[in-house]
């Protein structure tokens, strides 16, 4: 729709505000990083909001209605909910400011509806993340069993659609017998993985909706005396999971990379402050981490360590 | 003189606390009855039970020969029974004013919507609290700064200040000075005056005699011994109240 | 003449109320206001322009009305924790209603519906029950957020209806037609509270329910009644939510809980019941919707966000530390 | 004889206890605990397999532990919504500490210092700034996450020490080392509450500031003592937290606010203050915990628990009406 | 006699009520001194500040000569100043012996541990309540469950208790049955035996003239007279607290 409407400020450096979604999780500070390294590279100012939890749909909106009175011209905003900032967005879209979406997908419907549809889309398939993660579950349990999964907030979105694709991947091979919500907290999915290993005695895998919980997955599988008994998949692809899939503690993360997502949505500000016309849709990378490539991802980290395509780099022309 | 309240049988217990046993008195119409006892004797548990606070385990409560089924204080108001409890049972946070008319609030009526009437309630409690009270509060003061003695004018402002057929007064003058108890006890004649009843529980002997018609003693929660005022004296009373005597 | 007399007399004269200290108790959210306001206006000139007071006082408007409900539950001793699940279950029944086909008002009204009927199984729970509204409340902040994951599977229903998308979006001026919601709310609120017998008897069950009962008030029903005011006011909050963010989520929205009695003891409201007032708890609102968006403005960065709230929430309520 | 010596008298035999009403009162969170611990294992067997109780017992040590101090602060009419935030800042303290090499103990010392240290805080403000305990815990839940976050710069420290790790996995039969722990700060407060002076004027404190003011007790350095209590108890909690998740996160923790408040109130002490035991609070705990190990281990979908858990601490509240 | 209290000057006013006004009065050691005027007169205030809850905006409280500078009710008790306040400032969820012994405890210590002694105070508790109260309240019970003049026979129990050169009793009797107040007043004359010294507030005059040995009148939050009482009569007393003579 937009994306025209490149203008930079007085003194001509670009300005761009982000409104990212919680404070409480690493995942958010690498993307954070991304963003701010990116705007570094080209002397770009930048604004970074962040939501009080990942819950605060409306406190972000707040948020984002109180940066739109300002003179950025590009916008970056990774919504909590598909449709909580389709308020501020609307107001940025009346002033033809420049919105860019990334990690979770601004509603469609609701965009259209407000007139407000974002330039350009980056970010992570929750669905197919989960569907990698099921398939890395297949190859590690070929003799099928029961796996359970744990969620984070019940009805939260992105952890619906990862257990979703997790769900599909396994269809017919595996026995996807519980599904419980931790809150996105270690400590509670610490106690909720004990209760399900008390209550399915012959459980073989464990799917987590991300990696902070994955991690206190681990740990409950640990402090049972069935390390290596069961396994545990996460996604997220922190540091500390990825130390832990090295160690072993862990058996894989769905590494998405946050830190791309957040460079890549300020190369799109950049991209269109150059006039360049933005990709509808830009996928962002997901790797399986495994022990195999877990140092290899370690040494990247929070950069991707495969190659990825990237459409702004040659917009954006840095 | 007909019977405006039969108490009949009356025993309350709370928990192992057998505060009422078997408690029977009448308080007739147009008089002013005291009730009378020892600390603990159970008399501010039975005006709980005719003010409709405490449902009683056993006995009944008749009011002009029709018994009632109090469940509420609210039922008892309902039937002409206002009572000054000895705790005042004044709301600290309200103004005087709003204290005196509680629940009996006067409104400006428009359809169905009832707007309060501030300025008529502020009015007319100025002069009902200034017919009592020495050093008059402030109406519009909140009751929490009032002293002692204050309180329990405003107190004896409300019971008094409505038409009803009972006027309960457990130990009125208690906290009252000198020219308040005067203004009390004429208040209580005039009721009597007016063909309203009291009932008047006091620890002052004087008063009782000075005032009363007819005088029920109790004594560890049971109504010992009933006399009319004429008949007895204070050394009699004294005597039943310490058991000394006995009916 | 009496001491209490001149008491009176003084009440009238207005230099003496300003040297009153309980008249800055009861002004101490606004006082807190103002001040909040012209510390932002000086760093960030931005903060009072016309585009940022009017998001201000939208991005206020369903605090507002939830606080509101609060205080009435307050100002009888109680607590309400549910006010937030409630308006998240009005949400998610409006949100099914509006996909199954029932048209925007009986949407609405069911939404309404839903809060009343919870307010008042709140209420019944707690008068009949005789059960402590904290513990009766929690239950509730539980049990209703798990019926709206139940009935929305916890999925989004996104609404896109043009009407709501106008409530949320226009207005008259600078105020937003949530933001005249809001104030009608508060008007109505402010007239039940202290110029009918209902809004008096309130006052007086959180004051003693002990003296109330004696004089023949019927505190169960009160009670009953403000719980039901505070659920149906969460209910209209939540189609006001739903204009606001254009779907009905099952979310759990636990700030609006903290937020609404946070704006209603800023407000100067008393926790333990008996003395309230309505224009408190709404300014309260506005200071808790100012101070994010000027800290947002002034760009501090979002660690030291929630800092700087604890601080100044801290040092709002110093200024009503005179209050007896 | 007087009624009253009756009284005493018949308090002496045991079975007309059981007649007063409230004697079940008081061991309504018990009778609730024995219930609920009836149902479950009616419907799944392995509810009282010495492995689930060992772990359930495992998994309430830390709300024991938090809702023993919010005992202390709720018996003087206070409350403490900073619990799980003087935790949490507690942790990564902690692990700041233990990540830049001051070792095991000077750590674990910080993390209870640190609790200790906002707990007086807290107090000294309710006390001397005379501002209520709800709005300056409430600040303090959001100053203590966000100086959570800043210190910890947003990311969980991982902490690799085999003392914690035998701390949250051995123990004496199936008592774990962290359920002993809970266990002793238990036994400590009952005597510190009912045996000591200061118990007495914690409860006196509660029941009547007026009159435990009158009598000569500073009330004031009362308020400052049981929040010190609660936040060093925090701080304690702290260290458990990181032994149990082997990390130290500046993670919200809202749970156990909510849970640790909700353990008193079933433990059947009241929010005006001046009445409380310590057993109470702490078969709370366990029935809250008891709880969603049972919804979890008979399978009952996620959507569903929260209406369940709502439910139950409403069923478990009901037990309790018969307090005065 | 010499001079025990000396209270010069005191003013206190609440936001605009003056409640005291340049009060100044002495209490003398050993002796029994009265206090009476009319309700709202400023009593309950004077007392209030010399057992220490509300400290004068002008004027001076001494003790034996030296001034006091109270700050708390603690530094009141210290100072060997106990007193039973009208509004009876007990807590109403501890129980009898719990409230007698309030921040005076009985305990056992060993080392730096110091445990309660509840048998001991459940005992010495149960003895001093026995000599005033009639119907005795078990000392287990929690004051909540006690008659009005239960409690305040508790009260009193707990001003007299312990060993204080000055006992300030406001309104003791005002609740209390005939026995009950015979016993009170034997016990406040045993306290001027004892040598301690008594300040009783009053409105009961018969009782004034019967037991105290000095008399200061108040109006109006001033201290308007001070008589010897075996120098003037209860009509002189009614007499200047009303206003109908003047010092
Ligand atoms: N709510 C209650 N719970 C338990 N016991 C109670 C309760 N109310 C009163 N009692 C007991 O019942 C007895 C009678 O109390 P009541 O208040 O009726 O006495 P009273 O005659 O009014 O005494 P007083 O002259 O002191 O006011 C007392 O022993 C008291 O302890
Ligand atoms: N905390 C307070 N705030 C405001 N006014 C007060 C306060 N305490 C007392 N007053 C006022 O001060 C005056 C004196 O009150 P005080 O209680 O000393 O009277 P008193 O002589 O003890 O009367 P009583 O015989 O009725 O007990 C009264 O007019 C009262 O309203
Ligand atoms: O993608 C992110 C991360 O997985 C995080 O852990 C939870 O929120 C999601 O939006
Ligand atoms: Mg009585
Ligand atoms: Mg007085």
């Amino acid at each position: 729709a937009c994306g025209s409407g490149g203008s930079s400020s007085s003194d001509g450096t670009l300005k761009v505000a982000a409104v990212i979604k919680g404070l409480d999780n690493p995942f958010f500070q690498s993307m954070e990083q991304g963003i701010k390294d990116q705007a570094q590279t080209s002397g770009t100012e930048v604004t970074v909001q962040a939501a009080n939890s990942i819950t605060d749909t409306t406190g972000q909106a707040d948020k984002l209605t109180g940066l739109a009175g300002q003179d950025y011209s590009c916008y970056i905003v990774n919504p909590i909910s598909g449709t909580n900032l389709i308020q501020g967005m609307a107001q940025l879209a009346a002033q033809k400011k420049t919105i860019v979406n990334i990690d979770s997908p601004v509603d469609a419907a609701a965009a259209k509806a407000a007139n407000a549809t974002p330039a350009t889309y980056i970010g992570t398939n929750n669905v197919s993340a989960g569907e990698q993660g099921g398939r890395q579950m297949l190859t590690l349990l070929p003799g099928g069993g029961k796996v359970a999964a744990i969620g984070g907030i019940a009805g939260d979105v992105t952890s619906g659609q990862r257990i979703e694709g997790f769900g599909k991947a396994i269809t017919g091979k595996l026995d996807l017998v519980q599904t419980v919500a931790a809150n996105w907290e270690r400590q509670e999915a610490l106690t909720q993985a004990t209760n399900i290993m008390r209550a399915q005695p012959d459980l073989k895998g464990f799917f987590v909706a991300n990696d902070d919980m994955g991690l206190g997955v681990a740990r409950a599988v640990a402090t049972a005396g069935k390390a290596g008994q069961i396994k545990v998949i996460s996604v997220d692809g922190i540091k500390d999971a990825l130390t832990a899939v090295k160690n072993g503690e862990l058996d894989a993360t769905v590494a998405q990379y946050p830190y791309a997502i957040g460079a890549m949505g300020m190369e799109a500000c950049q991209a269109a402050a150059k006039g360049a016309t933005l990709p509808a849709t830009v996928e962002a990378p997901v790797e399986v981490v495994t022990k195999a490539n877990a140092d290899q991802a370690l040494a990247a980290t929070p950069k991707p360590f495969g190659t990825y395509d990237d459409p702004f780099k040659t917009l954006s022309g840095s | 003189m007909s019977t405006l309240i039969d108490v009949a049988g009356v025993s309350l217990a709370f928990g192992s606390v057998q505060a009422l046993k078997d408690v029977s008195l009448t308080i007739a119409e147009g008089e002013i009855t005291a009730l009378v006892g020892d600390n603990g004797a159970g008399k501010s548990t039975l005006v709980r039970c005719i003010s409709g606070i405490h449902r009683p385990d056993t006995g009944t409560i008749a009011m002009n020969g029709r018994e009632l089924h109090l469940k509420s204080p609210e039922d008892a108001r309902e039937q002409g029974i206002e009572t000054v409890h000895q705790n005042l049972a004044l709301v600290e946070d309200l103004t005087v004013w709003q204290n005196l008319f509680l629940n009996r609030e006067l409104v400006h009526r428009a359809g169905p919507i009832a707007v309060l009437d501030r300025r008529g309630m502020r009015k007319q409690a100025k002069e009902m609290v200034a017919t009592l009270a020495v050093n008059v509060p402030a109406v519009g003061s909140r009751v929490r700064r009032l002293s002692g003695g204050q309180r329990q004018a405003v107190a004896i402002c409300r019971a008094a200040g409505f038409r009803s057929e009972l006027v309960i007064m457990d130990e009125p003058t208690a906290a009252l000075g000198v020219q308040e108890t005067a203004r009390v006890e004429q208040l209580i004649t005039k009721l009597r005056d007016d063909g309203r009843s009291v009932l008047l529980i006091s620890h002052n002997f004087d008063q009782v005699m000075r005032l009363s018609d007819q005088v029920w003693v109790m004594r560890a929660g049971r109504c010992v011994a009933g006399r009319r005022t004429s008949d007895t004296t204070g050394e009699e009373i004294v005597g039943l109240i310490t058991g000394a005597l006995s009916q | 003449m009496t001491t209490a007399t001149v008491s009176e007399h003084h009440a009238r004269t207005w230099t003496s109320q300003l040297k009153d200290v309980s008249f800055w108790a009861e002004w101490a959210a606004a006082v807190g206001l103002v001040l909040l306001v012209i510390v932002f206006q000086i760093l960030n000139p931005a903060f009072l322009s016309t585009g940022n007071i009017a998001s201000m006082l939208v991005a206020a408007a369903i605090l507002v009305i939830l606080a509101v409900g609060q205080t009435f539950v307050v100002a009888t001793g109680g607590i309400d924790l549910s006010v937030a699940s409630m308006m998240t279950l009005g949400a998610v029944a409006f949100g099914q209603a509006y996909a199954n086909g029932w048209g925007l008002v009986w949407s609405c009204l069911l939404a309404v519906a839903v809060g009343l009927a919870i307010g008042l199984v709140n209420g019944f729970v707690i008068a009949r029950g005789k059960i402590t509204d904290f513990i009766v409340t929690l239950g509730m902040l539980s049990a209703a957020s798990g019926a709206a994951l139940i009935l929305s599977d916890g999925k989004p229903v996104t609404i896109v209806n043009t009407f709501l998308l106008k409530l949320s979006t226009g207005g008259i001026g600078i105020f937003g037609w949530t933001v005249i919601i809001a104030a009608v709310v508060a008007v109505i609120a402010h007239v039940l509270l202290f110029w009918t017998r209902f809004g008096t008897h309130v006052l007086a069950t959180g004051g003693s329910r002990e003296a109330a009962t004696a004089t023949g008030i019927n505190t169960a029903n009160v009670k009953i009644a403000v719980y039901a005011i505070s659920g149906l006011l969460a209910g209209l909050a939540a189609i006001l939510l739903i204009a606001r963010v254009g779907a009905a989520e099952p979310a759990s929205n636990t700030s609006f809980l903290l937020n609404s009695v946070a704006a209603v003891v800023l407000g100067g409201v008393s926790l333990l019941g008996g003395r309230a007032t309505i224009t408190g708890p709404v300014i309260g609102a506005l200071l808790l919707t100012a101070l994010t968006n000027g800290l947002t403005l002034l760009g501090v960065s979002q660690f030291y966000q929630p800092l700087a709230v604890g601080f100044v929430v801290v040092l709002a309520a110093l200024l009503t530390r005179f209050q007896k």
